[in-house]
Parts: structure tokens; C-alpha cells; sequence
């Protein structure tokens, strides 16, 4: 029975390789596995909630997995009262994307690949949740980034998605080898990977006062915590989020709702020892979130396209859960990425049918109207604008709200910045519901029409969890969802409640909602465009996502050039005559030029693959093909070895 | 008698030597020479190690015995290298390594 | 020494040996049975597999110029699984068939013998001797295609490289031997301890670097790789990439750790500067490659950087020898199954090209899918092999403060997920030209299953091997 | 102490390491490939007359036998199967002669720096082994390479034969 929590993830792990062996034989009906996998897992979890929620304890069960001299690695489950949340929104909301998938995906080629990936997906996810340790929570996280990568790249045809796979994948693998190093560090400094002993074994090493081991594990935290700004794409990683939404919409509601981003944001509340011990590891936790929330909200503004500004609100939100996580407000932080779960997914999907409604247009300005065409998409996609606005009594509100209030107590400068934000949330996303759903069709051409039932009935599923689930969690339920979470005796206490922040918050929210409307109503007030003339430069930065591509470039891309160039001159005159020289440093300046203009167009990955492509196509010179040049390096390097080590040793 | 240091420069020469020719040759059969003169030197210091330094009494031969199986070893490993010279030349007509360059980078 | 000591030593490299004839004597007498010959040469091999467990036991063997000790019969079983599985890589590859099989499995035994003499000899005699047989037989295997131009070539730059690199090696040895006035491993440590540090000490360890350095492609010896890998028979390039590096290693391991003691010479700092230069050059040249086996020559010269990590640290930390040979378990079976599958690839399209890759997956689900295991393991993602041998190499790192070796390794191996998922993304996200399936020959559904099979059994369940490898003591 | 060298000792050393080196320099500078191979030939001669002044006969007979009588003759027989006779005009040095000499001279250089200055542990007095001692030696000390050592041989043989034959002539 201790092991029933463990089948969770592995249900869909095994609706996967059923579904990956099978597919052709299985054809529509792969997706009934699929979805009776993670329906099962689901009363599982609410099974396992109920329990957890019942009796406080911590459901365990785990055996040894390897042995390594002394040490033992043990591999099992651990639920407490925050996975057994966390199990229990990613199995509601992972199923009911998979159920609206089966009719978005009807009539695809690739119907069957598709669920396979997404079970195997939710595995990924359940596994990162359930796990009891760092090692195993690490293993499902990177196969939650391998599925990303297929997942994302899905529709292969279109080369913008194969881009947008490998990217996704490549900048969340820098956070993912930030994780791997800081989780072997903490394995040697305290000892083990566990998380119910390294809860004992942090506090007792902090208190050793030993200013080296009070660095290591401080660096420990940080590189874990790099892995969450990878994963859960915070600045400066958070390129890869926006250019997800290339994959199908079900996909980019799984991964901005219930799965990929929501992990990161657990990964440090479930190693939040570590980081509650060291005071300058939180610090940076919490800027970072500060900053990633209010410069997405910034750029969501000015998008035009339906799901980037969705993609860009996401960023947002995550800074909000990342900054409470910062500030101590462990409890506030949780509750919003459950809250946020549904409301993002019910947008994400919303946004779905719309655009399958729409004949596949993804951009805002022809839209409009759609209000009597989708009336259920709309009345669902406008309790969702409303929850992610902070209007009460809606989800939204009561955990935003929380986390302002935390901020409130413990940095003013950050509770000011969230606060705005809140402001420009209310204000962009209404933005987006006026103009595609009022007023009237703005390219006549296409006809929209409804969804069919079966992707109409997870919207309304997940639109009366995004409207009631706040309820349990606010004062007049006494913060009911917070306590189960077991929040831990080392993570800050509850603040008081204030009238102050929940007034400015309720207030900048309607603010936003009436500027929206002011701007973008049927019959505005105010012209878009004029604003647009008014704000210059910030209109054009924000529409240019602050220029960080070209940032990226002018910093670092163009002397990376020139070294490249110069450290090339160099190996030629080295290696053979001048006469061979130009020819090879005509074809490697073409080359090098080629991709330069076809890699700096955005992003850290694309700066970071034009510099390894620059150093490979110099030091792949190096292979001139003649034996005789072989043979002359060699030596050479042997010499050069010789000389160094002799000199080294004085 | 002769002490060992001028023995250990000869070889030291003729290692340099065969160094020398098996960066500059062109001719592939050019290189196998001078890599003919490199064994050489080590089998020149190896027996004039033998004869010069102190060993213990099972050792005593170590060092020639070393020669002399080093000396078989590069028989065969001409041989072997000249029956590949041979398949090149089959093959592209030629034993300058400058012209063998089918593959790179 | 009596016979039958003899026998108790080497009784698998007789009985290889014995095969290898056998082989070499049926081809010659009866030249029908062509067909069988692989298998008797697989026969051999699996005999010889199952006798080491009878002959593990600890002892030194004629008059110390052999010993059996963990560390060789660890190399000895890691070369044999590997040869077996280029026999069965051999069997299928269409350029090989029917082309003078005998001589090729004779001399693919004859490597294999070689190897298991390489892996022990702790003599110096015995090292060159057993060093130049792999050699001489990695060659002649190289260039065994002598229709095909770039087989030769590749056998051409292979020898050359090689002949000068042991010559250095053997000079190298030779000084040595005058240093220390024995030729046996154990007893030049005593020497070198009591003498100390001399410039001609050093002289010694870099030219016998040189030869040593060649064998497992260390930066900057690795400069044959990339063309004798690409031009080679493909079993062969799977053969240099893995059965000769792990020969190669096992000798650097032995000599570094018995003849050249710390304390007279401090080669950890150079070995460090070679090690990270080795695994990001490989890595970095690796990202610009058009033909699968070049780039799989860059990755393993990369992947031979990640087991150097373990040789530097190995008088660090009780991790890191262990570590090395997980990685290096690991990595024979990650890069043969990779190997296998480009053999599948280019016996239906003749092409060892990336772009022909493109749309594999729908004409070859199995093998696409199996080298995109094979890839994701040399990525180092878990629950699979490469993520096993590299999280133990991390902890080495770690356990020996060596952070900015964990730091260097971290970055090499996100530019590593460059180029491996170049493949996986032209097999799965790319479309092709044709949707013709891709048949797989028995031989190597055998071969990729293996490999399979041990890349996911080291990734869920380490724990035999990590047994395996920790009976490596520090000192051995 | 070995006993000081006698000039005429001396002067046939002398004599010797002129032939061995001048002829290396030869092997490696002459433009006719056939030429070469006589320079190398001399050159061995002259190591093989190094061996009798260390007083190690048999390894001198032996290397007289393995080079000059079976390598010099292969080398002999591939030149004139490959090499034609138009080429020996040819240049036959690459452009790397330049990087090559500075390299090799500093190479040799720190290499004589570090031998010279070694600390070697010489005899008191040459008792150089017979050839019986080092025929024993090779039949109980050295069994195993010498078994070994037949082994690479035959590999060398099998091999040097598959590649070098004609395809033509199996069928």
C-alpha cells in the first residue's frame, strides 16, 4: 500500500511505451490509453490527498537503489501535504488537457506520437513530484526536457519549430547542468540527496558556522536554483518560453500550466531548506522573480499574437511565484502556481479554441468578435482573464494578493514593482479578451466557429476551478489550502493580513481593466496608436522584447568575431603556407559570415550556437587532412607539453 | 672504452633526425625511413643503457633483449606500412602524403 | 615456472589464440565456409569471455612482465564484449562481405589477443609488444577495404601517426630504462622514488605520453582520428573508438599510477590541461560535422576527455579511477550501438551523411529510436548509461574540489547536446526524401539489442557495475 | 671506473658516428628515394658498428640481418614498385622544413639538456652478457614475448599479404 503513490507516474510512463510500441495498431484509440493512464493516476492522487490531507503524515516508501563504498543511494516516494497539491493539480489539469487534446489533435497524422509523448510527459512531471530525493526528481526533470524538445518541435514541417525544440531543450540544459553540479555538491557537503534527511542535515551544517561549508552550500543553492531559472524560465533563460508555443496548443498548455515550468518553482520549494538557511541565495531568488515579472509583463503590452502574449503572462506569473518563493512567502508561492495552473491552462486552451476556430490565425488584429461565434469559449476565457487579473472573489486574486502581501512586509521596492505589475497584468490581458472576443470581426475573410464538445468541456471544467479554488485558500477559509500544505516550521510564518494591500491591489486591477477598455472596447477613447506615438522609444523597446537579442549581440557576438578572425590568422600562418591560407580563409570568413546572419537573429541559445559554430569552424582548420601537418602539431604539442610542465615545476 | 654520454647524443641526433624527416618528407616511403631511424636510437640507447648502467643480475640482458624484440617488431610494422604504401599507390597512383587528402576538417 | 602456471595465467589468450588460428586455418583449407567463420570467430570469443571468471585470480606471471589483477581483468572483459560486438557489427556490414572475411576475422582475433596481453602487461617490453600487435592489426583492419581509396588513406594516416608516435614511445621507454635499470613497472617505481624528479624523468613520461596519447586520442595526438575514423570500415571505427582507446587507457592508467609515482612527478597538472583541452576541442569541432562518423569521431575524442577527469583524479579521490571505468563501460555500449545503427543506416543508403538521416524515423522507427537512445546516453540524460558514468565523474570532480574541472565538463556537455540532437532532430523533426522502410540484418538487431539493453540496465540499475568497477583498488 | 678509451677506440667511434649520422642526414635530405634507402643502409651499418663497440655482438649480427638484409631489401622493392623513375627530380621535401628544423633542434636541444644531466647510475665495470645468457634469457625470462612477439609476426604476415595481393588473383 506505502508503494501506491509510486504507480502514479508510473502509469503514464506505461500508457507511453504501450502507446510508442503500438501506435500504428492502436491509431485513434491510443489517445483512450493515454487519457484512462492519467485518469486512473488522477484518483490516485485524490486518493493519496485525501489521505495526506486527513492524517498530516508523509506517505513514504523507498528501497536502495545503488551502493557506492559507504554511501547508499536510495531511490522512493515522499508525499507531504505540497506534493500531494501538486499530484493532485497535475493529473486534474494534465487530464483534462490531454481530453480537450483529443479533439484539437483529431485528424493529425502523428495523433498517436503525440499522446505517447504527452503521458510520457506527465510521467516526467508526476515522477519530479513524487520523488524523495534530488537524484530521482533530476532524472524525471530531464526527461521532462527531452519530451519538451519532441513535444515542442511536434509539427516538424514548419522549421520554426524544430528551432524553437532544440532551443527550448538547449537553454533549459544549461539550467539542468547548473543542477547537476549543485546537487553533487550538496551530496558531498551534506551527505546525502534525501529529502526528509537533508531537511536534519542542512540546519545542522549551517549551524557548524564553517564559513566553508557555508559556501558550498550556498553555491549549492544557487546552481539548483539555476536549474529552476532554466526550467522555469526566469531571466536571463527565459528566451525558450515564448518561441514553446510553436508546438500544439495542448502542448503549450501543459507546459505554461500544469508541467515543464511549474517544476522549476518546485524544485525550490522542495529544497527550500537549503535555501532558508542562506539569507544572499534567497536574496537573489527573489530579485530574480521580481525582475522576470515585471520585464515580461512589459513586453506582454505590445504583442500581437494570442499566444505570445499568453506565453509573455506566463513569465510574468512565474516571477510572482519565484519572488515569493524570495521573499519567504513559501506558502503564497505555492498556492499561486496551483491557482495559476488552472487559469493558465483554461487560457492556453481558450486561446485553442479559438485559434481552431479560427482557421489556424494566431494574430490579435484580425480577430474580434468572436463573442457571439464561441459563446462557451468566451464566457470560459473571460473567467480566466478575470482570475489572472486579481478580481475577487476569482483564484486568482487571493494568491497574488498573498504574495504582495509578503512582499509588503519584506521589500518594499519589490512589493511596488508587483504591484504595477499586477496593474499591467489586468491591463494586457484585457487587452487581449476586448480585442479578440468584442466588438466586431476585424478580417472578414474567415468564419469562425465553435469547438466541439469534447474540447468545450475541459474549459468549463477548469473555469469553475479557476473561479472556486481560490475560496479555500483565503482568510474567510483561514488560508485552509496553505496550512495543508504542511508549510514547514523553517519557511517564514504567515504575515497579517492588510486592508492597504488588498485595497491597492483590488484598485489596480480594476485600473487596468479600465484602461483596457478605455483603449480597446468597441468604441475607444483612447487610440491605441496614439499612446503607441506618445510612449516612443518604451513602445518600440517593449515591442522589441528590450532589444536583449541585439544586446547579446553587440556584447559578445561581434568581438567573439573578431577573436575568432584573429586566433584564425594566426593557426594559418602557423600551419602552412599563405598560398593554401586564402583560399581556406575566403571559405571559413563565408562560412563564418553565413552563420552569422543565420544565427544572431534572437536569443542566448542562438548566441552561444553561433560562438561554438565560430570556434568549430576555426579549430576544425586544425584538420587540414595532410599527415605531415598531423605529425607537426603533434610534436609540437609534445614539445609545448614538456616545456610547460617543466616549467610549472620550477 | 667509450662512457655513455656520446652513445645518448648519437641517439639523440639520430632521433631529432628521424623526426625531422618524417615532418618533412613528402614521399610516404620518406617518412617510414625516418621512422625506421627513430627505432634505431632507441634501440642504440637501449643497449648502451644495458652495457653502461647498473642493473641487477636478471636484468642484465633486459636491455638488449629490449633491442632486439624492438628490432622484430619493426620489421613487421615496415612490413605492414609497405603493404599500405602499396594499396595507395593502387589506389591514387601516388606516395606523396601532400596529395592524400581526401578527407578533412 | 611450470606449464601448467602458464596455463593457469594465460588460459584465455590461449584459447583465443587457438581460435584465431582455427579461424585463419578453416579459411585457408576450406574457402566454402566463408559463411561460418564469424561465428566461429564470435564462438571463440564467447568461450574466452566465460573462462576469465576462472581466471581472476590475483597473481604475477612470467617473472613479472604479466599480472592479473582487477584492473586487467576488468579492461580484458570491456575489450572482449567489445570485439564480440564488432564481429557481430562485421557480419553485416555490405562493403566487408565476402571480402577476404577470413583474413579479417583472423586478424580481428589477433587484435582481441593483443588487447587482453596489453591490459596486463606490467613490463615495459611487454607493454610495446602487446601495443604494437593492436596496432599493426588496428591498421591492416583500417585499410582493409584496399578497393576503396579512403580505407586506404585512412590505414595511411593511421600508420604513419602511429609508427612515429610509438617511436617516440619506445625512445621514451628506452630512457626510462636507463633512468631506472629495469623494465618492469613495479621496480622503476622504486627507482624513480629514490632518484627523484630529473629533467630526463619528464623526457621520458611526455614521449611515452606521445604513444600512449595516440592510442586513447588525446588532444593534441588525436589528429588521426577524425580520418582514419571516417574512412575506416564502419565495425572498425567502432573497434578504434572503443576496444583500442580502453587498451590505451588501461596502459596509461598502469603506467601512471605504478611507474610514475606523484610524489618524484606531479603529472596531475598537465593531465588536467590535456583532459579539459581534449574534451572541448573535440566537442567544439564536433558541432560542424556533416558525416555521422566523423562526428562521432569528434564526440569520442570528447568522451575520452571525460575519462581522462577519472585518470587525473585517481590520487584525489577514491572516486575517480572507479568512475573512469563506468564512464568507459558505459561508453562501449552507447557508442557501438550508435555504430550499429549508422551500419544500418549506410547498408541501405550507402551514405554516412547527417542529412541523409533526415525523415529516418518513418522509414526505421526501431533503429532510429535505438540511436536516439544511443545519443541521448552520450548527451548524459538520465534514467540511461552516459548520465550513470557522468554523474559519477561529476561526483569525483566534487569529491576532489576539482570545481572548475565540474564547471568545464558542465559546459562541454551542454555544447555536446549540440550536435547529438543535430541527428535526432534530422531523424525525428525533419522530413525526407523517401518513406522506403529500412530493413535491419539479424546480426546487428542482436547487436543494437545488446547495446540497448546495457544502456539501460547501467542507467536503472548501476549497482553490478558499480560493484565491477569499485574492485578497483586505489593503488593496484 | 670503465677503463679510459684508447684513441684508436676513439677514432673508430668518431669514424662511426659520421657514417650513422651524416648517412640520417642523408636518408632525410636526398631527392632520390632510391638514393635514400643507400644512405640508410649505411646508416644501420654504422649503428650495427655502435653495437660491437658496446660489445654486444649478437645484437649487432642480428641487426645486420633484420635491417640491412630484410628491411632495406622491402624498402628497396616498394620504391621501385611505386616510385617512378621521372620522380626522383621531384622535390621531395614539404614546406614544413622551416617550422621542422626549429622544432627538431630545440626538441634535441632540451632533449640533450635533460640526458646529459641525468643522473645515471653507471657500472663499475662492462660484463656484457653472451649470447648464451641471452639465449636463455629469451626461452625462460622472455618466453612470453617471444611467443608473442610470433604472434605479431604472423599478424604482420597475414596481413601485409591480404592487403598487398592483387584483387585480380582470387577469384
Amino acid at each position: 500500500m506505502d508503494f501506491l503513490p509510486a504507480l502514479i507516474p508510473v502509469l503514464p510512463l506505461l500508457a507511453f511505451a504501450v502507446i510508442i510500441t503500438n501506435g500504428r495498431r492502436l491509431g485513434w484509440s491510443a489517445c483512450l490509453v493515454a487519457v484512462g493512464a492519467s485518469l486512473t493516476s488522477a484518483v490516485l492522487a485524490a486518493l493519496v490527498y485525501s489521505r495526506v490531507l486527513l492524517s498530516h503524515e508523509t506517505l513514504a516508501w523507498s528501497f536502495e537503489w545503488v551502493r557506492w563504498g559507504e554511501t547508499a543511494l536510495r531511490m522512493g516516494v515522499r508525499i507531504d501535504g505540497l506534493g500531494a497539491l501538486m499530484l493532485f493539480m497535475v493529473t486534474v489539469v494534465g487530464t483534462l488537457i490531454e481530453i480537450y487534446a483529443i479533439g484539437y489533435m483529431a485528424g493529425d497524422k502523428t495523433f498517436s506520437r503525440f499522446f505517447a509523448f504527452v503521458s510520457l510527459f506527465m510521467a516526467g512531471m508526476l515522477g519530479l513530484v513524487v520523488a524523495d530525493n534530488l537524484l530521482l526528481l533530476f532524472v524525471s526533470w530531464e526527461i521532462m526536457g527531452l519530451c519538451s524538445y519532441f513535444l515542442i518541435g511536434f509539427y516538424f514541417h514548419r522549421p520554426s519549430a524544430a528551432a524553437a525544440g532544440i532551443k527550448a531543450f538547449i537553454t533549459t540544459r544549461i539550467g539542468d547542468v547548473g543542477l547537476l553540479i549543485g546537487m553533487i555538491l550538496l551530496w558531498w557537503t551534506a551527505g546525502t540527496l534525501r529529502f526528509d534527511e537533508l531537511l536534519l542535515a542542512v540546519p545542522a551544517l549551517a549551524g557548524l558556522g564553517d564559513a566553508h561549508v557555508d559556501l558550498m552550500l550556498t553555491a549549492a543553492a544557487l546552481l539548483i536554483f539555476v536549474g529552476t531559472i532554466g526550467k522555469s524560465a526566469q531571466f536571463p533563460l527565459h528566451v525558450w518560453l515564448p518561441d514553446a508555443m510553436e508546438g500544439p496548443t495542448p502542448v503549450s498548455a501543459l507546459i505554461h500550466a500544469a508541467t515543464m515550468v511549474a517544476a522549476g518553482v518546485f524544485l525550490v520549494a522542495r529544497s527550500f531548506i537549503l535555501f532558508a538557511q542562506f539569507p544572499a541565495a534567497l536574496t537573489v531568488v527573489a530579485w530574480v522573480g521580481g525582475f522576470t515579472a515585471l520585464f515580461a509583463a512589459l513586453i506582454a503590452l505590445t504583442q500581437n499574437d494570442i499566444k505570445r502574449v499568453l506565453a509573455y503572462s506566463t513569465l510574468s506569473q512565474l516571477g510572482y511565484m519565484v519572488m515569493a518563493l524570495g521573499l519567504g512567502a513559501y506558502a503564497a508561492g505555492m498556492f499561486h502556481l496551483i491557482t495559476h495552473a488552472f487559469f493558465k491552462a483554461l487560457l492556453f486552451m481558450g486561446a485553442g479554441a479559438v485559434i481552431h476556430g479560427f482557421h489556424h490565425v494566431q494574430d490579435m488584429r484580425r480577430m474580434g468578435g468572436l463573442w457571439g461565434k464561441m459563446p462557451w469559449t468566451a464566457w470560459t476565457f473571460l473567467v480566466a482573464t478575470l482570475a489572472i487579473s486579481g478580481i475577487p472573489p476569482l483564484s486568482g486574486f487571493w494568491s497574488k494578493d498573498e504574495i504582495l502581501l509578503g512582499a509588503f512586509h519584506e521589500s518594499p521596492v519589490l512589493w511596488v514593482a508587483g504591484t504595477f505589475t499586477a496593474f499591467l497584468t489586468a491591463f494586457y490581458m484585457f487587452r487581449l479578451f476586448f480585442m479578440t472576443f468584442t466588438g466586431r470581426q476585424r478580417d472578414g475573410e474567415i468564419h469562425a466557429h465553435e469547438s466541439p464538445a469534447v474540447m468545450i468541456l475541459p474549459l468549463v471544467v477548469l473555469a469553475v476551478g479557476a473561479a472556486l479554488l481560490g475560496i479555500p485558500g483565503s482568510p474567510w477559509m483561514g488560508l485552509w489550502v496553505q496550512h495543508s500544505l504542511d508549510v514547514p516550521a523553517y519557511a517564514l510564518a504567515h504575515h497579517h493580513h492588510s486592508n492597504l494591500v488588498m485595497g491597492l491591489s483590488i484598485a489596480v486591477a480594476v485600473a487596468g481593466i479600465a484602461l483596457a477598455w478605455l483603449m480597446y472596447a468597441p468604441r475607444p477613447t483612447i487610440q491605441p496608436a496614439r499612446v503607441a506615438r506618445a510612449m516612443g522609444r518604451l513602445y518600440t523597446l517593449s515591442l522589441n522584447k528590450f532589444h536583449i537579442d541585439e544586446i547579446y549581440a553587440a556584447l559578445i557576438i561581434n568581438p567573439t568575431r573578431a577573436l575568432a578572425r584573429g586566433s584564425f590568422r594566426f593557426d594559418l600562418g602557423l600551419i602552412d603556407g599563405a598560398v593554401n591560407g586564402m583560399g581556406w580563409l575566403q571559405r571559413a570568413l563565408a562560412s563564418l559570415k553565413g552563420l552569422f546572419d543565420k544565427w544572431v537573429v534572437d536569443g542566448i541559445v542562438n548566441l552561444l550556437a553561433t560562438i561554438v559554430q565560430a570556434l568549430s569552424a576555426v579549430f576544425g582548420l586544425i584538420q587540414t587532412g595532410r599527415v605531415h601537418n598531423y605529425l607537426l602539431l603533434a610534436s609540437l604539442g609534445a614539445l609545448v607539453i614538456a616545456c610547460l610542465t617543466w616549467w610549472n615545476m620550477g | 672504452m667509450i662512457p655513455l654520454a656520446p652513445f645518448l647524443v648519437v641517439s639523440a641526433a639520430l632521433v631529432a633526425i628521424g623526426v625531422f624527416g618524417a615532418l618533412t618528407r613528402r614521399s610516404a616511403l620518406g617518412i617510414l625511413m625516418s621512422i625506421e631511424l627513430i627505432i634505431n636510437a632507441a634501440a642504440l640507447n637501449l643497449v648502451a643503457f644495458s652495457q653502461h648502467i647498473r642493473t641487477s643480475d636478471a636484468e642484465s640482458t633486459a636491455g638488449q633483449m629490449f633491442a632486439l624484440f624492438a628490432m622484430a617488431i619493426a620489421a613487421a610494422a615496415a612490413a605492414v606500412g609497405l603493404s599500405i604504401v602499396i594499396c595507395i599507390y593502387r589506389n591514387s597512383k601516388t606516395v606523396n602524403v601532400d596529395k592524400i587528402d581526401l578527407m578533412r576538417w | 615456472m611450470s606449464y601448467a602456471e602458464y596455463l593457469a595465467a594465460i588460459g584465455p589468450e590461449i584459447a583465443l589464440t587457438i581460435a584465431a588460428l582455427l579461424v585463419m586455418s578453416i579459411d585457408a583449407l576450406w574457402p566454402r565456409s566463408v559463411r561460418a567463420i564469424p561465428w566461429i570467430g564470435i564462438a571463440g570469443l564467447l568461450v574466452t569471455l566465460a573462462m576469465l571468471p576462472m581466471f581472476r585470480a590475483e597473481r604475477v606471471a612470467f617473472s613479472g612482465l604479466l599480472v592479473i589483477d582487477p584492473l586487467a581483468v576488468l579492461f580484458k572483459v570491456i575489450a572482449l564484449i567489445s570485439v564480440i560486438l564488432v564481429a557481430l557489427l562485421s557480419i553485416s556490414h555490405r562493403p566487408l562481405r565476402g571480402f577476404h572475411e577470413g583474413e579479417y576475422h583472423t586478424l580481428l582475433l589477433f587484435f582481441a589477443v593483443g588487447l587482453m596481453f596489453l591490459v596486463g602487461a606490467a613490463h615495459l617490453l611487454m607493454i610495446y609488444l602487446a601495443l604494437e600487435m593492436v596496432s599493426l592489426a588496428a591498421y591492416l583492419l583500417t585499410g582493409h577495404l584496399k578497393l576503396d581509396p579512403r580505407s586506404s588513406e585512412a590505414a595511411l594516416k593511421y600508420y604513419l601517426f602511429g609508427a612515429l608516435c610509438s617511436g617516440l614511445f619506445l625512445y621514451g621507454a628506452s630512457i626510462l630504462f636507463g633512468l631506472t635499470g629495469t623494465l618492469h613497472l613495479d621496480g622503476i617505481a622504486e627507482a624513480v622514488r629514490a632518484s627523484g624528479l630529473s629533467a630526463a624523468l619528464l623526457a621520458a613520461l611526455v614521449l611515452m605520453l606521445i604513444g600512449l596519447g595516440f592510442k586513447i586520442a588525446m588532444v593534441p595526438f588525436h589528429l588521426w582520428a577524425p580520418d582514419a575514423y571516417e574512412g575506416a570500415p564502419t565495425p572498425i571505427t567502432a573497434l578504434l573508438s572503443v576496444a583500442s582507446k580502453a587498451g590505451g587507457f588501461a596502459v596509461l592508467l598502469r603506467v601512471l599510477a605504478v611507474a610514475f609515482p606523484l610524489e618524484a612527478l606531479d603529472w596531475q597538472p598537465m593531465l588536467w590541461v590535456l583532459c579539459v583541452v581534449t574534451m572541448s576541442l573535440g566537442n567544439v569541432i564536433a558541432v560542424r560535422q556533416g558525416n555521422i562518423k566523423r562526428l562521432l569521431a569528434y564526440s569520442s575524442i570528447a568522451q575520452a576527455g571525460y575519462v581522462l577527469v577519472g585518470v587525473v583524479l585517481m590520487r584525489q579521490t577514491p572516486a575517480g579511477l572507479p568512475s573512469a571505468m563506468i564512464y568507459l563501460i558505459a561508453y562501449l555500449f552507447m557508442n557501438i550501438g550508435a555504430f550499429a545503427v549508422v551500419i544500418v543506416v549506410s547498408n541501405a543508403l550507402g551514405s554516412d551523411k547527417i542529412e541523409d538521416y533526415r525523415g529516418l524515423a518513418r522509414r526505421a522507427p526501431l533503429a532510429s529510436a535505438s540511436l536516439a537512445v544511443f545519443l541521448v546516453s552520450l548527451t548524459g540524460i538520465p534514467p540511461l548509461a552516459g548520465f550513470i558514468g557522468k554523474f559519477y565523474l561529476f561526483a569525483a570532480t566534487i569529491d576532489a574540489h576539482a570545481y572548475w574541472l565540474a564547471v568545464i565538463m558542465g559546459v562541454n556537455s551542454v555544447v555536446a547536446a549540440f550536435y547529438y540532437f543535430r541527428v535526432v532532430r534530422a531523424m525525428y523533426l525533419d522530413a525526407g526524401k523517401s518513406e522506403e522502410p529500412i530493413g535491419t540484418a539479424r546480426p546487428l538487431q542482436v547487436a543494437v539489442g545488446v547495446t540497448l539493453l546495457g544502456t539501460f540496465v547501467i542507467g536503472v540499475w548501476p549497482q553490478p557495475f558499480l560493484l565491477f568497477a569499485a574492485a578497483l583498488p586505489l593503488g593496484f | 671506473m670503465t677503463e679510459p678509451a684508447s684513441l684508436l677506440a676513439w677514432i673508430a667511434f668518431v669514424c662511426l658516428v659520421a657514417v650513422t649520422v651524416g648517412s640520417a642526414v642523408l636518408v632525410v635530405t636526398l631527392r632520390n628515394l632510391f638514393h635514400a634507402v643507400l644512405a640508410l643502409i649505411a646508416s644501420l651499418l654504422g649503428v650495427a658498428g655502435l653495437y660491437l663497440m658496446l660489445l654486444a655482438e649478437f645484437v649487432a649480427a642480428i641487426h645486420v640481418l633484420i635491417y640491412v638484409g630484410a628491411v632495406a631489401t622491402l624498402f628497396l622493392f616498394v620504391i621501385m614498385l611505386t616510385v617512378r623513375i621521372d620522380d626522383a627530380a621531384l622535390r621531395q621535401s614539404n614546406r614544413q622544413v622551416i617550422p621542422a628544423i626549429a622544432l627538431c633542434g630545440a626538441g634535441l636541444a632540451l632533449l640533450l639538456a635533460a640526458l646529459l644531466a641525468a643522473p645515471w647510475t653507471p657500472v663499475e665495470e662492462i660484463r656484457p652478457p653472451g649470447v648464451q645468457q641471452i639465449g636463455h634469457d629469451m626461452l625462460t625470462t622472455y618466453l612470453l614475448p617471444f611467443e608473442v612477439v610470433s604472434l605479431l609476426l604472423l599478424v604482420a604476415l597475414v596481413g601485409a599479404v591480404t592487403l598487398a595481393r592483387r584483387e585480380d588473383q582470387r577469384t
